[in-house]
């Protein structure tokens, strides 16, 4: 009956975690509301993605799997969010989609 | 381990062999449904930089209490199937079987709730593309917000749905005793099913539910 | 027409010369690996086809020591050109401070150009021999791309934002411009052409035929069209703020938020006048949203601007 | 049926002969039963590969339809022939059906679907009736996306650009983009399906590094499929969902960035034209060691770098960014990362040329067809470094330098590389030779035409003319009309082996069960295979590509 007994007290982890989220984001933390947030859902994912999907005691491929996954959505992540975070960009102040059609009168 | 003979396709040598590339394909199966949810993990990502007030505004206007208790709801149910994958292997057949009808109530019991969210949306004037209207000074980020918000939920539901009938399905056959279709492995890969589609909401929930509650 | 156009490309701007050097350079160095990949592969057929006499004996099936340098030595290739051509590609984004500034703005499927002094021209751009010229360009529908191949220069042109190109013209002519990003029926028709002219030549051709005002005058006709003046004009009765000066002024909004004033702020204001009220103010101004062009508010944009310069120009002693 | 006994029993003790194991009767997969029913019902990865050969071909030539009228077009500068909507339409129809109907199931779908389980000594795929359904589903994208095109078409181009493509179109951009979407499922398939079956069905003895090339090649491209295949998925319902309802991430005027959209298509696409190489090098990994009797040259280099290609192939999507805006800093990046995908190439090049250094060489089909995909892989890779080096690109990029590139690569890499491996397992899949002179004649052919389309493209690229073009400037019309005579020839040369394969499935003479006397344990069985694969699981005991020059291949002369 251990095996039960164990998916209870991830549960009960999931749900203090749970409160623990909920609470904290009535908190005016400025960023560290999202850190804390998404700190806990890692956390929170962890655990399910460990012990209610034994991860831990799955074979070497699926392990590598998982990890693949992740990384390449990392990846997505990070070399796009490397162009966001250097791009200069200039907003043009022109552009109003409701006037394509009206607004310009200059003959070809 | 398992005491009934496992049918054995043609194509494996063995039960282990079988069980193995199962277990394994489900795996490869979710790491291609993380990808697929990338681009609007990403769209987010781009949303919250480029429009983090807007953002921060439009996600208080979400229902946080329907949100909360839904994850709670979706939480148990993975402690639930997680019970009954448990259970299933040390032969409780019956408890899996209650476990599994459990499980599925709680996934209906989530659509339920956020199908009455959606009616508030729909309500407040927060479905964009078809009823839409917002702060002026939000109103393209929080379009984006409420778009990706759709989406997002969208198809989590989706998702949750085909939980829901294997589920049932699998259930179903344990009801009627049929004990060698719905074996330990198969109502194992079930759950794996069932848990990334959780783990899909743990992120969701503070990504559409928490950002800035507290205010600005 | 032909005739305007030889066979061979012409190197026309400063970047032209450059791009050709590394361009050779590189063709030599992949072509002597082509060559010799390839000699190597007719070599070994003739060499080794079943039947010769060749000497078979110890045929290698590997040797880590030639992997390891034809991995090496690519490699060190490789980081070579790398670095060159993003030396150059750097250059090709870092227009020089005196460079003249032109507007660009791409349509299905026509180019429509303004010079400083408010000339504007379509599908064609005339610019003068030796002077840097900085083209500022937006897209007023979907992605088009500004090319000249005479000039080996090329930038996207993408609505909502501005990029920015320049090129300093070496040699006299007219050259091809062409849209190079899909864009829809008329992708092909919209090319036109760049004049290279001296610039004596150039400045006369400016004032020539151009009845077009600057286009910060343009805009103060605007200023006072639309009715702006009515209201934000010193002596109106309406309480509404002053504009002058306004870009780069901090501006307090109601909501308690401040912001600076960019042109983003000034087009927001005028199509969407509620979203950024300022503090002490009444939200009365209408949207001008359908009703006013993109130009327009460019034009409106550079009159205020302008107003800030003579705001400062007076409090300077 | 014929199930081999019991495994277990027949796993031990079985040594491996060079001779190929006698076959337990005249019935194989193909002749077991005739029936349309047992066609499409099968769960045989070698009937469902049939199929997916049928299929692809048919696309082929559609696409290669639309590709003729565009060299039609181009034959002179002005737009004459179609208007500049057909001609919108006809090259996106040709994109996407020859990237998504073609070249992507190509060699994957066809002849790894095939030969996998075989290679690996297995009965079949881990999950034969996904795999069935994988064809299926490839069958409902491809239809659907083939009606959306007859039915008024597409001109977004297979890139599908925003906000074009969300706002400004006016043609069948959904139905187009549900048909990719389907198609993309079946690549999920296929790929999940290749993956798994190489991790857990392979006999005993055949360790990861006993593994052919080819197997290699088709793991690593599955990896990209399934990785990348939904990031494409997901991203067109984006576009779908922002054209239908306005609201959405990817156009300017609704807050969003077209430059995002880029991100997220290239993500897959650049990858996904590994999905189209990869297989071909593995292709060609066997076709060469095979003809010049030779153990493959650096056997784990070349493991590694067919892994190396997959892996860093998914950090350069944004080489096809370098003028759209992204920032300076980010295309540096990218085109250093460019750089280095480049030399894990480069070094199969290399250890392919060794391989023929004290070979024994034979000049096959099959081989001709590889030492032209060797040829026109090394050319279109090499101006891959043009187009990686940044400022190079800025000139280059979006030009007909591009075309020339990609097509080197995909056609002149790609379908050579499908056709060679067609050759050379025709005698397994069918049982039957083709006649050799006529399969030598048709790569020379296809390998000139190539040539003479597609080269003069590079010319044109340089002088600057714009790719998607209609009509173009008087004076690129010399080299434009060379490339179209080179296509003719080209097309000739597709169409030849249609008629001498077709010729020998009835006529041609029995090729045994190797005729090639390769290794590989797909060669162990008879040709063609019974359904099973093997009368009994082979053990595997040594390395692959134990060739030795000193046996001459008894076949060709």
């Amino acid at each position: 009956m251990g095996d039960y007994k164990r998916q209870l007290l991830i549960w009960f982890c999931l749900m203090v975690l749970l409160a623990a989220t909920f609470s904290s984001a009535w908190l005016e933390l400025g960023f560290w509301n999202t850190f804390v947030n998404f700190a806990i859902a890692a956390i929170k994912a962890a655990l399910v993605v460990i012990f209610f999907m034994h991860l831990r005691r799955g074979s070497r491929a699926i392990r590598v799997a998982a990890f693949i996954a992740l990384f390449m959505i990392s990846l997505l992540f990070v070399i796009s969010g490397s162009d966001y975070a250097t791009r200069q960009v200039q907003s043009a102040p022109w552009q109003a989609p409701q006037q394509l059609s009206s607004a310009i009168t200059v003959q070809r | 381990m398992n005491t009934e003979a496992m049918q054995i396709a043609e194509q494996f040598d063995s039960a282990a062999q079988q069980r193995e590339a199962a277990t394994f394909g489900m795996w490869i199966f979710l790491a291609t449904e993380l990808m697929f949810f990338g681009p609007l993990f990403f769209g987010y990502l781009y949303g919250r930089t480029h429009f983090g007030e807007a953002f921060g505004a439009a996600s208080r206007h979400t229902d946080i209490a329907l949100g909360t208790i839904n994850t709670t709801v979706l939480l148990t149910s993975s402690a639930a199937i997680a019970s009954a994958a448990a259970a299933r292997r040390l032969g409780a057949t019956r408890l899996a079987m209650r476990l599994l009808f459990v499980t599925a109530a709680l996934g209906t019991l989530f659509l339920v709730l956020k199908g009455i969210e959606y009616r508030h949306e729909w309500q407040e004037h927060l479905v964009p593309g078809l009823r839409f209207s917002f702060a002026p000074q939000y109103t393209d980020g929080a379009e984006i917000f409420f778009f990706l918000y759709f989406v997002l939920t969208g198809l989590h539901a989706v998702h949750l749905c085909a939980g829901i009938v294997l589920t049932l399905f699998f259930a179903l056959h344990l009801r009627r005793e049929n004990l060698l279709f719905a074996n330990e492995e198969k109502i194992e890969i079930a759950a794996l099913y069932w848990h990334f589609v959780d783990v899909v909401w743990i992120f969701l929930y503070p990504m559409l539910y928490l950002i800035e509650r507290a205010g600005g | 027409m032909s005739d305007h156009f030889p066979m061979l490309l012409a190197d026309a701007s400063s970047a032209a010369g450059r791009f050709d050097w590394l361009m050779l350079s590189l063709l030599l160095v992949t072509g002597a690996m082509a060559v010799l990949l390839a000699g190597l592969i007719i070599f070994f057929s003739i060499r080794y086809r079943k039947g010769s006499a060749a000497d078979r004996t110890n045929p290698p099936s590997g040797a880590r020591g030639l992997e390891a340098a034809w991995t090496i030595f690519p490699l060190l290739m490789f980081l070579g050109i790398f670095t060159w051509a993003a030396f150059d590609y750097a250059q090709l984004y870092r227009a020089p401070d005196d460079a003249l500034p032109v507007f660009v703005v791409a349509k299905q499927w026509m180019w429509k150009v303004q010079h400083p002094n408010g000339r504007r021209e379509i599908d064609e751009l005339h610019v003068p021999l030796g002077e840097a010229v900085k083209l500022v360009m937006t897209s007023q529908d979907v992605i088009h791309s500004f090319f000249v191949p005479a000039f080996r220069v090329k930038q996207d042109v993408v609505p909502g934002r501005y990029t920015s190109l320049w090129f300093k013209a070496t040699k006299l002519g007219t050259y091809h411009l062409f849209c190079a990003e899909y864009c829809g029926t008329d992708h092909a028709g919209m090319r036109g052409r760049v004049i290279v002219m001296p610039p004596d030549e150039y400045a006369r051709w400016l004032q020539q035929g151009n009845t077009e005002s600057g286009i910060a005058a343009q805009g103060f006709a605007l200023f006072r069209k639309y009715g702006c003046s009515g209201c934000h004009s010193a002596g109106s009765s309406v309480h509404a703020p002053d504009l002058t000066g306004l870009l780069g002024r901090t501006v307090h909004l109601q909501d308690g938020r401040s912001l600076i004033a960019d042109e983003n702020y000034v087009r927001d204001s005028i199509l969407l006048p509620k979203k950024d009220v300022v503090a002490g103010y009444a939200p009365v101004m209408p949207s001008f949203a359908g009703q006013v062009s993109e130009e327009d508010i460019l034009a409106l944009i550079e009159y205020l601007r302008q107003t800030g310069a003579d705001h400062d120009d007076r409090q300077r002693p | 049926m014929t199930i081999a006994s019991d495994p277990e029993q027949n796993r031990a003790n079985v040594p491996r002969t060079d001779e190929p194991v006698a076959s337990s009767g005249s019935e194989n997969y193909f002749s077991r039963d005739f029936s349309l029913k047992s066609w499409l019902t099968t769960h045989d990865h070698k009937r469902i590969a049939l199929l997916y050969m049928a299929s692809i071909i048919a696309f082929f030539f559609i696409g290669g339809a639309a590709a003729t009228v565009i060299r039609l077009e181009l034959a002179t500068p002005q737009g004459d022939l179609v208007t500049a909507d057909t001609y919108n339409k006809l090259f996106t129809a040709h994109g996407v059906i020859m990237v998504w109907m073609f070249l992507i199931p190509s060699i994957p779908s066809v002849l790894g679907n095939f030969l996998m389980p075989m290679m690996i000594g297995a009965r079949d795929l881990a999950f034969p009736r996904l795999n069935l359904a994988s064809w299926y589903v490839y069958m409902t994208g491809g239809i659907f996306t083939l009606l959306a095109l007859v039915l008024g078409g597409v001109d977004t181009g297979w890139t599908f650009y925003t906000p074009f493509s969300t706002m400004f179109s006016n043609s069948n951009v959904i139905l187009v983009m549900v048909g990719v979407f389907i198609v993309g499922i079946s690549s999920i398939m296929t790929g999940l399906n290749f993956i798994v079956t190489v991790h857990t069905m392979r006999a005993p003895g055949m360790t990861w590094f006993r593994l052919p090339l080819f197997v290699w090649a088709n793991y690593a491209t599955s990896i990209i499929l399934v990785l990348a295949t939904p990031v494409l998925a997901m991203t067109l319902v984006l576009v779908g969902l922002e054209r239908l309802l306005h609201v959405g991430i990817f156009d300017p005027a609704l807050g969003g960035d077209p430059l995002l959209f880029q991100h997220l298509f290239w993500f897959y696409s650049h990858p996904a034209v590994y999905i189209m190489v990869l297989p071909a090098m593995g292709v060609v990994s066997e076709i060469i060691p095979c003809f010049a009797r030779k153990r493959v040259f650096g056997y784990r280099f070349m493991a590694y770098a067919i892994l190396g290609i997959a892996i860093i192939g998914f950090l350069v999507w944004g080489h096809h960014m370098f003028v759209s805006g992204q920032s300076v800093y980010a295309g540096m990046v990218f085109s250093l990362l460019s750089f280095l995908v480049a030399v894990p190439s480069a070094i199969k090049v290399f250890n392919w040329t060794a391989t023929l250094y004290k070979g024994s060489i034979t000049f096959t089909a099959p081989m001709l067809y590889a030492l032209g995909f060797v040829g026109l892989f090394t050319i279109g890779g090499l101006t891959g470094l043009f187009l990686a080096s940044l400022a190079l690109d800025v000139h280059l990029t979006d030009t007909y330098f591009v075309v020339a590139h990609f097509h080197y690569i995909m056609v002149g890499g790609a379908v050579m590389a499908y056709l060679g491996g067609i050759h050379f397992w025709w005698p397994k899949i069918t049982g039957r030779l083709y006649p050799e002179i006529w399969g030598r004649v048709a790569a020379v052919l296809i390998f000139c035409g190539f040539n003479l389309t597609f080269f003069p493209q590079y010319l044109l690229g340089y002088e600057g003319m714009p790719r998607r073009y209609h009509s173009y400037p008087p004076e690129f019309q010399v080299l434009n009309i060379l490339s179209s005579a080179g296509a003719s020839i080209l097309a000739i040369g597709y169409l030849l082996p249609m008629f001498y394969l077709a010729w020998s499935l009835f006529y041609g003479k029995r090729a045994g069960a190797n005729p090639w006397q390769a290794t590989g344990l797909e060669w162990q069985t008879p040709s063609p295979p019974p359904k099973d694969n093997f009368d009994t699981t082979p053990v595997v005991t040594e390395e692959p590509y134990a060739y030795t020059p000193q046996i001459t291949s008894g076949l060709v002369q």
